[in-house]
């Protein structure tokens, strides 16, 4: 398996993580630790409620900009592989809409891998959040500094 | 021939989300966003030259991809 | 289910991480941010190749210090609620030793909650492992710092 | 009576997991196991009075549990 991969249909986070470390080698008792972010859509945002999220990308640059902030965090951080799984297109409430993964001999290596991965996510890579309520559609404007 | 390309709420905005550029000679990406849209650019507009985030004073080549977006909000 | 579990048995912490979810209904859209951690048996340790392990515990008092820390780091860092998992009992290399999981709106609380869990689960929990390796069986001697 | 457990590494070397010892009146953690076990504490020995972490200068009543072992190495 690749280490980044976009998802049109909800899946199941814990699930790909297992399959990632089988298919990786990295359930053989090299790496005690592993640090995983999974971010889900929530029901409400700025005192809002939401019924359904949709997700738009840049085809090619997303998965681009995702890999290189994995390659880039593992040579930072020195953690031995991630996993990062990023849903696009229609989302409803409940589901997961990112896995983020670290995998390392210690911790420290894999908690800073995941929180690093996760923030340059946020920060960078090319996705927009359309939400649909009550009160109709709005893109969400901003990803809030360390929330 | 520049490909440009827009996302999200300001391709709403706009109206379109893919537009072809004749290849005008140097020019930036400021100078696209003007040539292809001509209105100012919208405060917190990110863009990006072949797929890699850039500054709007990066020059673009023939051939190049240019695109122009809001603030992402993945994750 | 209760926040923290001490089980003598192989566990799937992901498995153990839905089931608690949804018994607590953390899966209903409220708690956008999980921050996870799995810490597994490794197959060497300190340069030496181990072959199992066996972890003691002091019955009772595990159980009351980790629901502690649980209660403690909630309430430090404002994160929704929390699951510990931990093995007691012989372990073989691969095997799933712990499982510190951590449910809140926001990634921030999430991750401290997580990794404050963690830490003082290693530093104050009475754990107690002993591995089996080629040179026979030794108690391990101290967790460090921050691996 | 006070009940007096041993645990992991320190268990076997003392050749014991469990002692009872009549309440000898006034007593602190410390002096638990002096009279118990009669030997210099251990570098970096712990102890928990009715399964709390506590200091060795920590009071002991009549009918606690007072345990000693090595640092910890959970997770």
């Amino acid at each position: 398996m690749t280490r980044v991969e976009l998802c049109t249909a909800p899946f199941d986070p814990y699930a790909d993580l297992r399959r990632f470390q089988r298919s990786r080698g990295l359930d053989r008792g090299a790496c005690g630790a592993t640090a995983v972010f999974v971010g889900s859509m929530r029901d409400f945002n700025e005192g809002e409620s939401v019924a359904e999220l949709f997700l738009e990308h840049y085809p090619g640059m997303t998965e681009r900009c995702l890999e290189e902030i994995v390659a880039g965090t593992l040579a930072d951080t020195g953690a031995e592989d991630a996993r990062v799984v990023h849903r696009v297109g229609p989302i409803l409430p409940g589901e997961d809409i990112v896995l983020v993964a670290a995998f390392s001999s210690h911790r420290a290596e894999a908690f800073a891998a995941c929180r690093a991965i996760i923030e340059a996510l946020k920060r960078d890579a090319p996705f927009w959040k359309r939400e649909k309520g009550p009160a109709g559609e709005r893109w969400v404007s901003c990803n809030t500094g360390d929330k | 021939m520049i490909r440009i390309l827009f996302f999200a709420g300001l391709a709403e905005t706009l109206g379109r989300r893919e537009v072809d550029l004749d290849y005008p000679g140097q020019v930036d990406v400021a100078g696209v966003w003007d040539r292809v849209v001509g209105a100012p650019r919208p405060d917190r507009l990110r863009c990006a030259r072949n797929q890699v985030h850039c500054d709007f004073g990066a020059a673009v080549q023939d051939g190049d991809e240019v695109a122009f977006f809001p603030p992402v909000t993945g994750g």
